[in-house]
């Protein structure tokens, strides 16, 4: 097609970047939540079909340890603040703030890995015991990964931020990961519910 | 040359867009600097583009068929006679189970995945899928799942319980070894490839469509591809899930499917049907993408009730999510319960029929041109719909107690699978090969190319429905003379080697057509959407110009050429991203240039998903490497991007 | 033309199987039992129904593509100028068609529900229970009795009164499997951890023969069962049979043989009641030489197919449990003249 | 096409498995052929284990072979191993999922330790279980203490959960392995 075609319109004057529904990443980012929320509400649903094959619900073991898991609750919902702040402090692509926003997340991050880590012991049984501590174990694992992999990603974005690679494009990043760790958090919810909560109530 | 043209020529240079300032060859020229992938073997490795990667998934999807076609051939021999002991019973089992498995895993959803891969982007009129490197990611990790299922297989540790690895038997006590273990691996793998895929689609779907593509333009295979992926997005966890948990049962002792410890054997079943059924369509719709690209333009018409279809499409994608409970009609569930699962699962013939009728009133409406592509589509619709009339039966609890786990479901799901999804995915390579590779295919070898597979198909595998009903179980390595099922198993074999005669022909046209086909043009079919509008093959551009669309079939309705829009720069990778329902233009985002990382991301994650099939560790300190590649990977290249130029 | 030819191949492969499901032995077409003859007219309904189904289809595909058009070619490319009552027309069309697609839909899921209904109430009638267990590869058949000691153990065979319902119990030792005897009725799995339940009854009498219908490894494939319908004397003889002790050897090489069994590897596996024999990994013997056939219907029942089946079980059915006990030739001859009085 | 890199991570992951997987994973069901007597025999005439003999020809089938492990431990439930030996915790036996070898630790040791039987109390199954199962159960017996490959040990079982999976059990070094029957510290 040599032939130059008959151009309707010229679009020089649009914007390379632009945040959330505009974004690709947005939608992306969108997709492997709801990947991720399936696998979650599946293997809520193996915990549930599980319960129902037995009478005693947890067969044998008393239920985890309220301690720690209500901390992790608390802090996560704590953390939506900071996180939604970061949020719209990106979307205004005010670097100093974003900074700030990214390393108080970062540290939130980690500390809840740590409280992550206390659950583990404070579960009362353990993964080879019986199909209860399977699945006890599974949740809170599958969890525990989306964690791990939300912290490493704001920690990189956390570094980005402080060295010459801050873009516009950049900021995107920022409010996507922030997307995310909403996502984390209230994955949390339904899952300290499951996992604290219900089997003091059978 | 006058001082004219060289100041011309020098302020051309400095224009970084394309648009009536900068010559047609200038634009091309420029434009092919910047997408080009660089030559090489490290180019071939680093290469993000949709249409290499496309190909790539494409031809290695068909090796497994053939190696799978393969396996189909040995068992086919083995049961030819009564008492036959061609191959041993611990042999025989890892065939078949190899045989549903590469079919499935590795052949049936990721061809039809690179179908999207190559088309979806051409078709919607952008110049790269959505997260390129991602998608070479996804090809590199589905090749090495493969392989490692393949390379287990030819070791003797090929797995040996069925694709759909029922526990207890694929449990740790009943399947020693590390048989299991690899075919559990082999579906993280491919599931990861395949979820990576379908996002990749939706997103281009959704915002890369070329201006004025609004919803209702949206071409059918597109409109397939859309709701498979999103099918994609709901069934694959639960298999994901379920292998994890089988795996663990096996390495770490879990006791998911162990009823001792109050665990239990149907939750594996619910699991993993409730993915296996989706799988099936999945397989389904994007035929039926083929399909309905394929039949207006040889039946020169319009396709007839376009809403219908893509209707009938979100009905079976959601319907599909509804009736897995009919693989486990005779585990003993309440009644009451499976005769819902029976009304659901009637009920998905009531989308499929709408099809049906569309695609028969095109035809009647139209001017039929019977080239290869037409008669593959004709005999799509010939055995795909006996293969729905039996999957009716089927549905009937009554009916499947008998029938269930015989040859009678054989017969079936390849009436579904071969019927639906093959016979489609052939006429789609006789009709978008000039695309892909600039040559056609020979018109007469395809002819007995669909005559031997036609014929040779219903030979092997109408008998079966009466093996089925007079009593012949699946899975079995041999059975006993004097039970009347002798003559029409040989009667199955014949079919089966007139069959892969047929694939022979197939190869060998292709093979034949990519030397000394004829050369194809632009649009040698006299077809309707946007990849037809590029050259063939395409340029890594895709198109020179982003095409503004005005109807359904564009290039039917501005038959002297196609408006365009332009303001994309040509001295960077740059894509149009528009608004999900009307496709107006709204942002110009840069698409990533080729990068080893991918490739190097997707070797750490084997390491880590091979070495956990051996100890549980691997997945911790497997996920060091991987972390690297991930960090590299999205690790922002130095210098930044050019700045943006100014407006001309 | 094309799509013809291959018809005709398809109603010969028809025509084919026709001719084979008059009778046999494990043909769900050839139904012996309640629940089997009403399955049976249930799929020949569902066939005549979606057999006009499929010629309707078949027809207006062949219709569509080679019905006579007016002359005169389309250029390639350009779209066939549409008339809107054409496609008016054809949309009435496509709603008349998904409007019958329902009824028949609809009426079919009728006639399959009646039909399972009707199925299932055969199970209060019941007046005989047997608990099957099934286990790599073979079937282990308890027939149950209030009374314990009329309670007794056989495998692989089951034998059941003429029109008496019978109440089968479904467990599973090891894997799943799947009890299923095509003359008689649909299957049903065998399930480690659950407790399944059929009811089979026999209209007339008859050998018929099961199969495991769920992939269970190695010896799937020779994994049957024989069903043997006969009139309620006999079987009530055949059940006093079954209940007594196995018959003391009378000869000398017998007497042997049992010597041979109880102290050589048989007796680590084999029950043989009225012996020292009672391990129970493998099938009771009691009264093995009245079954007919070996190895879980690998073998009909002969001393010469016993004979090969004890010298070399893993070339017969490779992977079984039975292993090669290595006995002497004279060793193998005294046993066979023992289990093949064991009447 | 895309041939050049699939030969490269074939022949890669081949360098992976080729050595362990092929013997490990093989499915004989026949086992080691039956009636002659191998080296096997020599074991089975002398009261001591273990004194010096060439290795069985019939051990490189069994011992790490994850198949016939697996069936061993099927026999060593069905032929009530477990009344002495329990789960392998011993009880009226000695334990067998421990480092203490009172008749030696290689499989031809246990196999004539079955074979023969043993002072104060173990049975002699010589001619009540046939050969090829005795061999898959000594292979089973050294699985216990983990001295096969992981790879080759058994998984838990579909029962209730006593101890973990020989899998998982870690490696029990032998020690004073006493090819000279019991002495002294034979047993505690």
């Amino acid at each position: 097609m040599e032939r130059s075609p008959h151009f309707t319109a010229d679009l020089a004057h649009l914007p390379t970047s632009a945040h959330g529904p505009r974004s690709t990443t947005w939608w992306g980012t969108l997709g492997f939540i709801l990947i991720e929320a399936t696998a979650f509400a599946l293997a809520a649903a193996a915990y549930f079909y599980l319960m129902g094959q037995t009478e005693t619900w947890p067969p044998g073991q008393s239920p985890p340890d309220w301690l720690w898991g209500t901390v992790q609750l608390v802090l996560m919902l704590a953390s939506l603040w900071p996180n939604l702040w970061t949020d719209r402090v990106a979307h205004a692509d005010d670097l100093r703030r974003v900074r700030i926003g990214l390393v108080v997340m970062s540290a939130i991050g980690l500390l809840t890995l740590v409280v992550r880590a206390f659950e583990f012991g404070a579960l009362n049984c353990r993964w080879d015991d019986n199909a209860y501590g399977s699945i006890v174990w599974v949740l809170l694992g599958l969890h525990a990964t989306h964690l791990i992999t939300d912290v490493g990603d704001t920690l990189v974005l956390t570094v980005l931020m402080f060295t010459k690679h801050v873009e516009p494009r950049r900021f995107t990043d920022v409010t996507d990961n922030c997307v995310y760790w909403n996502f984390v958090v209230c994955a949390w919810v339904p899952l300290w519910a499951l996992l604290y909560v219900v089997p003091r109530l059978v | 040359m006058s001082a004219r043209d060289t100041s011309a020529r020098d302020s051309a240079r400095f224009i970084r867009r394309d648009g009536p300032a900068l010559g047609e060859a200038e634009t091309h020229a420029r434009l092919e600097r910047t997408w080009a992938t660089p030559p090489g073997l490290w180019g071939w490795l680093s290469s993000v583009d949709h249409k290499q990667v496309g190909r790539r998934y494409i031809v290695t999807a068909f090796v497994f068929f053939l190696l799978a076609g393969l396996l189909a051939l040995a068992m086919r021999m083995q049961l030819a006679g009564p008492n036959q002991t061609l191959l041993t019973p611990d042999r025989y089992n890892q065939i078949f189970t190899m045989h549903g498995t590469t079919m499935m895993f590795l052949f049936a959803v990721p061809v039809m995945e690179a179908f999207a891969i190559y088309l979806v982007p051409l078709m919607v009129g952008t110049r790269a899928i959505a997260f390129p490197r991602l998608n070479a990611f996804s090809y590199w990790v589905y090749l090495a799942g493969g392989v490692m299922l393949w390379v287990a297989f030819i070791l003797n540790v090929g797995p040996d319980v069925g694709w759909f690895s029922y526990v207890p038997l694929a449990g740790p006590q009943f399947g020693p070894g590390k048989r299991t273990d690899f075919w559990a691996q082999m579906v993280t793998f491919t599931e990861v490839a395949a979820l990576a895929v379908a996002v990749e689609i939706i997103v281009t779907v959704l915002k890369q469509r070329a201006p004025g593509m609004s919803l209702n333009r949206i071409p059918l295979f597109v409109w397939g591809q859309l709701v498979t992926s999103s099918m994609v997005v709901f069934a694959m966890p639960a298999v994901m899930v379920s292998s994890s948990m089988l795996i663990m049962d096996r390495l770490i002792g879990t006791h998911f499917f162990n009823p001792a410890e109050g665990g239990d054997a149907l939750l594996w079943q619910h699991l993993f049907w409730f993915f296996g059924h989706p799988e099936v369509y999945i397989i389904f719709l994007p035929a039926t993408g083929f399909v309905s690209s394929i039949l207006p333009v040889f039946a020169r018409r319009p396709i007839f009730g376009y809403t219908a279809l893509v209707l009938a499409l979100f009905a079976t994608g959601f319907l599909g999510f509804g009736l897995w409970v009919h693989h486990m009609f005779v585990t003993g569930l309440p009644h009451l319960g499976n005769s819902f699962y029976t009304a659901a699962s009637m009920a998905i013939a009531i989308p499929s029929g709408i099809q049906i009728f569309c695609w028969l009133a095109t035809l009647w409406d139209g001017r039929p041109r019977f080239a290869t592509p037409l008669l593959f589509i004709i005999g799509f619709i010939v055995i795909f719909v006996l293969g729905g009339l039996s999957g009716i039966m089927l549905a009937s609890v009554p009916i499947d107690s008998q029938v269930h786990d015989t040859y009678f479901v054989v017969a079936h799901f390849h009436y579904v699978l071969i019927g639906g999804a093959v016979f489609p995915l052939f006429g789609a390579v006789y009709y978008w090969f000039p695309k892909f590779t600039g040559r056609m295919l020979s018109e007469r070898a395809g002819a007995w190319n669909f005559a031997l597979f036609f014929v040779g198909f219903n030979l092997a595998f109408f008998p079966m429905h009466i093996l089925g009903l007079i009593g012949m179980p699946r899975r079995i390595y041999s059975y006993p003379a004097g039970l009347g099922w002798d003559d029409l198993n040989l009667l199955a074999t014949a079919g089966a080697l007139i069959l892969a005669a047929g694939v022979l022909v197939f190869l060998g046209n292709v093979w034949h057509s990519l030397k000394y086909g004829l050369v194809a043009g632009d649009n040698p079919w006299g077809a309707g959407t946007l990849e037809w509008a590029t050259s063939s093959p395409p340029p890594s551009v895709n198109f020179v110009h982003i095409p503004v669309v005005t109807g359904r079939e564009p290039l039917w309705e501005e038959p002297n050429g196609l408006a365009a829009v332009s303001g994309l720069r040509v001295d960077q990778r740059e894509l149009l991203l528009t608004t999900v329902v009307d496709a107006e233009p709204d942002v110009r985002e840069p698409s990533p240039m080729p990068s080893i990382w991918p490739l190097l991301s997707a070797i750490a994650v084997t390491v880590l998903f091979i070495g956990s099939i051996f100890t549980p560790w691997a997945v911790v300190w497997g996920s060091i490497p991987l972390a690297v590649g991930l960090i590299g990977w999205f690790w922002p290249k130095s210098p930044p991007d050019t700045p943006e130029p100014v407006v001309e | 033309m094309r799509a013809r030819a291959p018809m005709a191949l398809l109603c010969i492969g028809g025509l084919a199987g026709c001719e084979r499901v008059r009778h046999g032995v494990q043909s769900a077409l050839d139904p012996a039992g309640h629940q089997a003859g009403r399955i049976a007219d249930l799929w020949w309904l569902f066939l005549a129904v979606l057999a006009a189904v499929y010629a309707l289809v078949l027809i207006l595909l062949l219709v569509a593509a080679f019905r006579p058009r007016r002359r005169g070619r389309v250029p390639v490319g350009s779209a066939f100028p549409q008339e809107a009552p054409t496609e008016r027309r054809l949309t009435r069309v496509l709603v008349a068609w998904a409007v019958g697609t329902t009824a028949i839909i609809l009426t079919l899921t009728g006639f399959s529900y009646a039909v399972d209904r009707d199925i299932l109430s055969l199970g209060h009638r019941a007046e005989l229970t047997v608990e099957i267990t099934a286990k790599q590869w073979w079937w282990q058949v308890k027939y149950d009795d209030p009374v314990p000691n009329r309670s007794f153990e056989t495998a692989n065979e089951i034998r059941l009164p003429v029109g008496v319902p019978v109440r089968v119990i479904l467990k599973a030792q090891d894997v799943i499997h799947s009890f299923w005897v095509p003359n008689l009725h649909g299957k049903t799995d065998l399930i480690p951890g659950r407790v399944n339940e059929t009811v089979i009854v026999a209209n007339r009498e008859g050998r018929f023969r099961g199969q495991c219908a769920e992939f269970c490894g190695f010896q799937h494939a020779n994994m049957a069962l024989d069903v043997v319908a006969v009139p309620r004397a006999e079987f009530d003889a055949w059940r006093e049979s079954q209940l007594a002790p196995a018959v003391a050897p009378s000869d000398e090489q017998s007497q042997e043989g049992q010597r041979v069994f109880l102290t050589s590897a048989c007796v680590m596996c084999h029950t043989i009641r009225g012996t020292t024999a009672a391990s129970r990994v493998g099938p009771d013997l009691t009264h093995i030489a009245t079954r007919p056939s070996l190895a879980a219907g690998t073998l009909p029942y002969s001393k010469g197919n016993l004979a090969g089946w004890i010298a070399d079980p893993q070339r017969i059915k490779p992977g079984s449990q039975m292993p090669v006990t290595g006995l002497s030739a004279d060793q193998l001859q005294s046993v066979l003249a023992y289990l093949d009085g064991l009447k | 096409m895309s041939s050049p890199c699939r030969r490269a991570v074939s022949l890669l992951l081949f360098a992976a498995f080729a050595l362990a997987a092929c013997d490990r994973e093989d499915r004989e069901p026949r086992g080691a052929p039956v009636g002659e007597s191998g080296p096997g025999a020599t074991v089975q005439g002398t009261l001591y284990a273990g004194e010096p003999t060439p290795p069985d020809p019939r051990r490189q089938e069994y011992e790490g072979n994850a198949y016939h492990i697996s069936q061993g431990k099927q026999l060593y439930v069905w032929f009530n191993c477990g009344t002495c030996h329990a789960n392998g915790g011993g009880d009226i036996g000695p334990p067998l999922m421990d480092d203490v070898w009172i008749y030696g630790d290689s499989l031809e040791n246990i196999f004539a330790t079955i074979v023969q039987g043993r002072p104060n109390g173990m049975p002699s199954f010589r001619n009540k279980i046939p050969e090829t199962q005795i061999w898959e159960i000594a292979a089973y017996v050294r699985s216990m203490s983990g001295q096969t490959p992981t790879a080759a040990s058994p998984g838990r079982n579909d029962s209730l959960n006593a101890k973990p999976a020989e899998q998982r059990t870690p490696k029990a070094e032998p020690k004073n392995s006493n090819p000279g029957g019991p002495g002294v510290e034979g047993r505690q």
